[in-house]
């Protein structure tokens, strides 16, 4: 896979029909991929991966990206495409100046599952049929990709990328029956206590560092609202632990109809937190009163919480429904 | 049974409600019927609403109407006289006695060896 | 789970100008009671209740927060009360979601000639939130155990 | 194409003129009609009672049973397929009958619950939306030319709309597109879509007669010389109960001559 | 920091009695910025009003608070008091402390208690006040008017009357609407055309109305006072300015086959038509579905015999735009289609007509020349029935028809009925009725005369089976109060169809973003006080389109909504509510979440330059709000996820700074 998105790279770049191309590089570790600008089919050769850990959102880049001279290609997985729409259909991505190479995808890895399954010292990673090979210092070890696949792509919504130029690979389909609401409807089924035990004993180890919120393809505000002195929550002088305490309700809210449930929010967070969980809440209620909606999935459809009809169901209804107990 | 509830249960069996009719008398208009049967499809929905139930179950409107749906056809206010006839038929044959059974009853009798055309048909004496 | 004795909620109650509103000087003006603890703010519509505003009360110590506007499609502006429904409902979902009560949140919707509504509603409300008891947990979501 | 078919009592004694053209006509029509096994009466009478359970039964298990064919369930009979259409509307619209019938068949028969969701259409229907009738004309190799024939509906095929959802049950087309499919001309009349009185032909002779004879005079008097129908039960009173009856056939024998294989 | 001025008021003994309005002016005075606070026993009165501006004056105060009665009852007092002060009057708050405390509480503490509270919120956001200037938006002293019915024509003529130019935009060839295919009118049964092409003429001749015949609207932008509307000019392939209305081209016109829809498809006319006699323009149109000409090139019968060379085969769609102040909505009705209603055979017997096509048969300029024949055999029907309420009242769930009542049918089937009778005295009446409505002046006693004058049968019941059998219709029905199964052989029957709002309407009412019900007809800003006006600012409502009207409620609506059209016309400025969306270009990331919840479509997008780093400029894509066109509601602000969008004098620090003060 490698191979060809590098060789897609180069021609793009040679035949002029992009002028800079957005991929991975490697970081400090070889797992550790961030996304990176290359200009030069050099270097391309030099520093373009893309591998199990290459799974950061593209999309989000595109904003900054798009806004300059000429044109950009970028690789898109399938989970990344849904937040480019959204993002189109929120006329922050120039799609003029964007050249989008579509990528299937089978799944991206976890580092920290790697290790846990016993493999140390690791320093190089490759795939062998459904195995992921790692070169060690202690030698070559293999797992079964499955063990090591993040938790959204075990759930993975869909294989389909929505928008491209191109595709490398062949486009997959929509998974609707992926599971990715069972970890939700588990906690629905606890009473209030679990619920809040669960979710004080993660919230509280947040850090705020952030990381989350810089990922998120939905978080692009120009400048967030936590940030804004008129938005009345923003008052840091005047200590206020208003924004520690609902930080992530509110970044959830904000989101909520325009996250594509692309996972990027729990894929960094340095505490493990499962930020995922609030997102897709918001998700599982918005299709069960409102009818199924996936963000980012078409141009054309209204997110629900920016929509209505005449007969939606009360408020009330959250009285009766589920996780009463 | 009291008048308040029989309403209710011919109301609830017929899955109408006459309580929509705007006495426009399309439905009588519409029956074939209409001379065979001592009370008309009209009267049967305002003298359900009455809790004039009595009379309608010993009327021979209840077996002269020909379930035809004319009526619940072209009725505009959605009452569908047929069916409040229907339900005033179906719990006058069950009020005689004629059976001892109610499909609510049903998981109460299951047991092993009853043979399901037994219920079937035992169910079956009342309706037609 | 600590209730103070003689424990009187804060609530607050956010009324849209056209309809809730005037329905809260109804029942002053018919001499209807409720308790005193539930203050009231005052917004052009219910769609202007940004969830923030209802996060802000319960940090800040209110134990209840409830939402009153237009009936549904009696919106002064034609649809707000639209936007306020499944705003409120998927907060309030969340909110339940995360543990926290769900009976300190409520929308009702009550009209300008229903002062009496208002009054029943809101006695309602605090005897309900009274009930609870004190609102600790959006206080202290993130508090270290 | 292959249906599923749901012949019915009547059909397997009264009515076998009604069942043997109508299969011959498919054959020929290049249709398979795969009787299910082990069909048992529909009930004849849809229960409108909604508490009524038991007389929803063996419509469900046909339903059911064309499910897990995988194909479409075909009637021929106006009755039955009254009786299995609305039931079919009952499984899918009404949760309450869904469960009970469910809770049953699941207790004493172990079967998978079904939820209205498999098709049953009647034959007609099939000849207009599976067929198509240009296609069924094209087919024709004995057209009836210069037949003046009145369609008689009656009311089991058409009512109620909202369930029945064949046609408009005010005015409908089907039957007449039908005859002039066979090379006929159809004739309109008022009556088409009365009733016939067949429910109380046993109780109560006179009425019925009387309906019929209000029914074939009006056919007459617009200029009809044969009336079609798909309902055993009209077509013995039509017959039988008028004073001067008309000729009237079931569509099907009109079909299978049509197509030659009468 | 403001300095705050706080003024108790005891409203007599209404907040005096359950409030200590001493202690609550003592509390309040230590709150910070608070440099004044007293109480008053009526601060509304003219002397407490006196000295809130004396000490606005004396102590140079930036902000007050008023602790009495409702802001629903004297906010506006209070902010003219402070403007005549020179203070901006948005720099005032109160707090409710008599509705919401002293009536509502008995026990003094507690009530002194919630009191100083409120207070302390009311400061909290006065803190926050900014002084807000109502913007001024200039308005075009024109006005549009769509739809040329009895509607469009006299709010028209109303409008122009006070020295207004208007518009007509009407989609047919003629104005007239449906007035001009009646006969007579109830109750005085004047002849329709006689009082309606007197006032088509009028507008026809007045320099102040423009007819835009055969037009529809295409595009509507902009906001009260300065409407931009495209209008599309429909090609009817004849120069209006040269036709000069001979009719000739019709003489010749070798196609006369086309259903002449004026006279609801009972005739015919030629493919170039002059709807009828009295049009206004009178001006000839080619109908381009039938023309030999347009079709297939081979005729221009028409072209070769127009002396006026009028004709012109090749001309196109045009499209016009024009500014307009207001634009009124007068799109009228139409009977429903009777297709299902089939139980009466509409579809199967011409015999079978709806009122209106009646309406055409009895009229003198109609088909049969105003000699009552049935049109399947013109002969003389003896025997009519007539069934009222077709469609109308309907249950949603039956499918089919309307919920509501349609208002116009019981009196024009009176009409009918006694004109029937007057004309010809041999033919018999029947009419079925469930309610006869007649509410109105004189409505009653033209119905009882139809009853005692002309024996008109009226029965309680309704028609549930029309045979056509032998040219007759066999009627079957049932009569109520006879509490019998009646059948009639009838010659004719003649079905009161349910009336609907004109198909055109729901895509106009998106391009106005003017709401309407569930029936499509348009909503009023107030069902009672505001009748005429949507809600929707300087698009106004006239005639059947907001509801069933007859023809006297028609014009007066259109007379109302003239004068509210005039009202806003005279002015030459609007002041706007300042209390609107702002959005923060800074912060908009121009997602257009704002828009998609705006019910007045008051926000578009601009690309604006930005400074970028490096004295780079960036352009952006950022939210502009229409102060002329946001109502203030707050919806934007709530989808806005950066906050950039704000509310002014409801702004989120302000709300936030009233949640504090509450629950400190």
């Amino acid at each position: 896979m490698q191979a060809v998105i590098k060789k897609k790279a180069k021609e793009l770049l040679e035949c002029g029909t992009v002028d800079r191309v957005l991929g991975w590089k490697a970081g400090e570790f070889f797992y550790d991929l961030t996304p990176a600008v290359f200009t030069t089919p050099e270097e391309i050769d030099k520093d373009f991966v893309f591998s199990v850990f290459s799974g950061a959102n593209m999309s989000k880049y595109l904003i900054e990206e798009t806004k300059k001279e000429g044109k950009v290609a970028a690789f898109i997985k399938p989970c990344d495409s849904y937040s480019l729409v959204q993002l189109q259909k929120e006329h922050r991505i120039k799609r003029e100046n964007c050249y989008i190479v579509g990528i299937a995808c089978d799944g991206m890895c976890d580092m920290g599952l790697v290790r846990e399954a016993g493999i140390k010292g690791a320093t190089a990673v490759s795939e062998k049929d459904d195995k992921l090979v790692l070169e060690t210092i202690y030698g070559e070890k293999e797992m079964p990709k499955e063990k090591a696949l993040l938790e959204r792509c075990v759930h993975c919504k869909s294989k389909k990328v929505v928008d491209f130029d191109e595709m490398i690979g062949e486009n997959g389909e929509e998974n609707p029956d992926c599971g990715r609401f069972d970890e939700v409807e588990r906690l629905e089924a606890m009473t209030p206590d679990e619920r809040f035990a669960f979710w004080r004993s993660q919230l509280s180890r947040c850090i705020r560092c952030n990381a989350c919120r810089n990922v998120c393809p939905a978080c692009s505000c120009e400048k967030c609202v936590f940030d804004n002195p008129d938005s009345g929550i923003a008052q840091k002088a005047a200590a206020s632990d208003f924004e520690e305490n609902n930080f992530h309700i509110i970044r959830a809210y904000h989101v909520a109809g325009r996250c594509t449930d692309c996972g990027e929010c729990s894929r960094v967070c340095p505490q493990n937190i499962p930020l995922h969980l609030l997102n897709r809440k918001f998700i599982k209620d918005m299709n069960e009163l409102y009818g199924f909606y996936q963000a980012g999935a078409d141009f054309e459809t209204k997110p629900p919480i920016m929509n209505y009809t005449t007969n939606d169901a009360e408020p009330s209804v959250v009285y009766q429904r589920g996780g009463s107990k | 049974m009291k008048t308040e509830d029989m309403i209710k249960e011919i109301t609830r069996i017929s899955g109408g409600n006459p309580a929509k009719c705007m006495k426009c008398g399309k439905c009588s208009g519409a029956c074939p019927a209409y001379d065979e049967m001592d009370y008309h499809p009209h009267q049967f929905v305002n003298m359900v609403l009455d809790g004039r139930i009595e009379e309608l179950a010993n009327s021979k409107g209840i077996i002269n109407c020909l379930s035809c749906f004319a009526c619940l056809e072209r009725c505009p206010r959605s009452v569908e006289p047929a069916r409040i006839i229907e339900a005033v038929r179906v719990v006058t044959l069950r009020e005689q006695g004629k059976n001892h059974l109610k499909p609510d009853g049903i998981p109460a009798i299951l047991d092993d060896d009853l043979p399901q055309q037994a219920i079937t048909s035992a169910l079956r004496k009342y309706a037609k | 789970m600590q209730v103070k004795e003689n424990f009187t909620p804060t609530i607050v109650a956010f009324c849209c100008n056209w309809c809730s509103y005037a329905g809260a000087d109804l029942s002053g003006n018919n001499r209807l009671e409720y308790p005193a603890n539930v203050k009231i703010i005052r917004i052009p519509c219910s769609c202007r209740l940004n969830p923030m505003f209802i996060l802000r009360a319960f940090q800040r110590g209110a134990d209840g927060v409830i939402l009153c506007g237009c009936h549904p499609g009696d919106c002064h502006y034609t649809t707000g009360n639209y936007y306020a429904r499944r705003r409120m409902t998927l907060l309030f979902s969340m909110l339940d979601y995360l543990g926290i009560e769900k009976e300190r949140t409520r929308v009702e919707w009550v009209s300008a000639a229903e002062g009496a509504k208002f009054a029943q509603t809101m006695n309602e409300f605090v005897e309900a939130v009274t009930a609870l008891g004190e609102n600790k947990r959006l206080e202290d979501l993130r508090c270290k155990q | 194409m292959k249906f599923s078919y749901y012949p019915g009592c009547t059909l397997s004694a009264k009515a076998k003129d009604l069942d043997e053209y109508g299969r011959k006509a498919a054959e020929a029509l290049g249709i398979t009609l795969e009787e299910l096994p082990e069909w048992q009466c529909c009930g004849a009478v849809y229960p409108n009672a909604t508490d009524e359970i038991a007389t929803r039964l063996s419509s469900v298990r046909a339903l059911s049973n064309a499910k897990k064919a995988g194909m479409p369930l075909v009637t021929l009979c106006s009755a039955c397929h009254h009786v299995i259409k609305r039931v079919n509307h009952d499984m899918l619209n009404n949760v309450d009958i869904r469960e009970k019938v469910n809770t049953y068949l699941g207790t004493m028969e172990g079967a998978e619950p079904y939820e209205g969701d498999w098709q049953v259409i009647h034959y007609l229907e099939m000849l207009r939306d599976c067929v198509g009738f240009d296609e069924l004309k094209a087919k024709v190799v004995n057209p009836l030319k210069g037949k003046k024939i009145g369609a008689y509906y009656g009311c089991l095929l058409l009512r109620p709309g909202k369930e029945m959802q064949m046609d408009d049950p005010e005015n409908p087309t089907i039957l007449e597109d039908f005859i002039r499919a066979i090379g006929a001309e159809p004739v309109y009349y008022g009556m088409r879509n009365e009733c016939c009185g067949g429910y109380i032909t046993v109780e109560d002779k006179a009425q019925a007669k009387k309906r019929v004879n209000a029914i074939t005079d009006n056919a007459r008097n617009s200029g009809a010389e044969m009336l079609i129908t798909a309902c055993p039960l009209c077509h013995y009173n039509l017959q039988k109960n008028a004073d001067e009856p008309i000729q009237t056939v079931y569509f099907t024998e009109l079909l299978a001559e049509a197509l030659g294989v009468k | 920091m403001q300095r705050i001025g706080v003024f108790v008021c005891w409203c007599g003994s209404n907040i005096a009695a359950t409030v200590d309005v001493q202690a609550v002016a003592d509390a309040l005075a230590k709150e910070p910025g608070v440099v004044f606070a007293t109480n008053y026993q009526y601060m509304c009165s003219q002397t407490g009003q006196d000295m809130i501006q004396e000490k606005i004056k004396e102590l140079g105060l930036t902000g007050v608070v008023i602790c009495s009665c409702s802001p629903r009852m004297h906010e506006a007092t209070f902010r003219r008091t402070c403007e005549k002060a020179g203070l901006n009057p948005y720099m005032v708050e109160i707090a409710n402390i008599r509705e919401q405390v002293s009536w509502v509480h008995k026990d003094k503490a507690v009530g002194t208690e919630k009191a100083i509270i409120l207070g302390r919120a009311a400061i909290a956001k006065v803190q926050l006040n900014t002084p807000l200037i109502a913007g001024e938006s200039p308005v075009t002293k024109r006005a549009l008017v769509i739809g040329g019915g009895i509607a469009g024509i006299q709010t028209a003529l109303d409008i122009a009357d006070a020295g207004f130019p208007v518009d007509i935009v009407e989609t047919k060839p003629t104005i007239g609407g449906k007035m001009a295919q009646l006969d007579k009118t109830f109750p005085t049964l004047d002849c329709a055309a006689c009082i309606l092409t007197p006032k088509m003429v009028d507008a026809g001749q007045n320099d102040n109305i423009r007819i835009l015949s055969y037009s529809e609207v295409e595009e509507v932008k902009g906001f009260v006072g300065n409407f931009e509307v495209k209008i599309r000019r429909k090609a009817r392939y004849v120069k209006e300015d040269l036709c000069t209305g001979c009719g000739l081209c019709m003489e010749k016109c070798p196609q006369k086959k086309v259903p002449n829809e004026f006279n609801m498809g009972l005739d015919n006319r030629t493919a170039i038509y002059i709807p009828f006699a009295q049009a206004v323009p009178k001006v000839a149109t080619i109908d381009a579905n039938y023309c030999l000409m347009l079709k297939n090139g081979k005729c221009g019968l028409c072209s070769r015999n127009c002396t006026a060379g009028a004709i012109d085969y090749k001309q196109q769609d045009e499209f016009i735009e024009e500014k307009y102040g207001a634009i009124v909505v007068a799109t009228g009705f139409n009977p429903i289609s009777l297709d299902k209603f089939d139980e009466f055979a509409y579809s199967k017997s011409p015999d079978v007509v709806s009122s209106l096509e009646f309406e055409r048969l009895m009229n003198a300029a109609g088909p049969t020349g105003g000699t009552l024949l049935r049109p399947s055999d013109r002969t003389h029907p003896h025997t009519i029935v007539f069934v009222q309420c077709v469609g109308s009242r309907c249950d949603a769930s039956a499918e089919k028809g309307k919920e509501y009542c349609s208002k116009i049918c019981c009196m024009y089937t009176a009409k009918h009925a006694m004109l029937t009778r007057e004309k010809y005295p041999d033919t018999e009446v029947y009419v079925f009725y469930i309610d006869v409505r007649t509410p109105g002046k004189s409505f009653d006693e033209f119905y009882r005369r139809a009853v005692e004058q002309y024996n008109v049968h009226y029965i309680k019941g309704m028609v549930g089976k029309v045979v056509p059998e032998g040219g007759k219709l066999k009627v079957q029905a049932s009569d109520l109060l006879d509490n019998r199964q009646i059948h009639i052989d009838a010659d004719m029957v003649v079905l009161a169809a349910a009336i609907e709002p004109d198909k055109s309407a729901r895509p106009l009412a998106t391009k106005l973003t003017a709401s309407m019900d569930t029936n499509d007809f348009f909503t009023e800003a107030h069902p009672k006080l505001r009748p005429v006006e949507s809600p929707t600012a300087g698009v106004f409502l006239s005639g059947t389109c907001q509801g069933p009207k007859d023809i006297p409620e028609t014009v007066a609506q259109a007379g109302a909504a003239a004068s509210k059209v005039i009202g806003l016309l005279v002015k030459d400025k609007l002041i706007g509510n300042p209390c609107v969306a702002k959005p923060n270009e800074l912060m908009c990331n121009g997602c257009s979440s704002c828009e998609k919840v705006c019910p007045y479509g008051a926000i578009t997008y601009e690309d604006k330059p930005f400074r970028g780093p490096n004295r780079t400029t960036l352009i952006r894509r950022v939210a502009c709000v229409n102060p002329a066109v946001c109502q203030g509601c707050g919806a934007c602000t709530v989808a806005c996820p950066s906050g950039a969008m704000d509310l002014q004098g409801f702004s989120n620090r302000q709300i936030m700074a009233e949640v504090d003060a509450i629950c400190k």
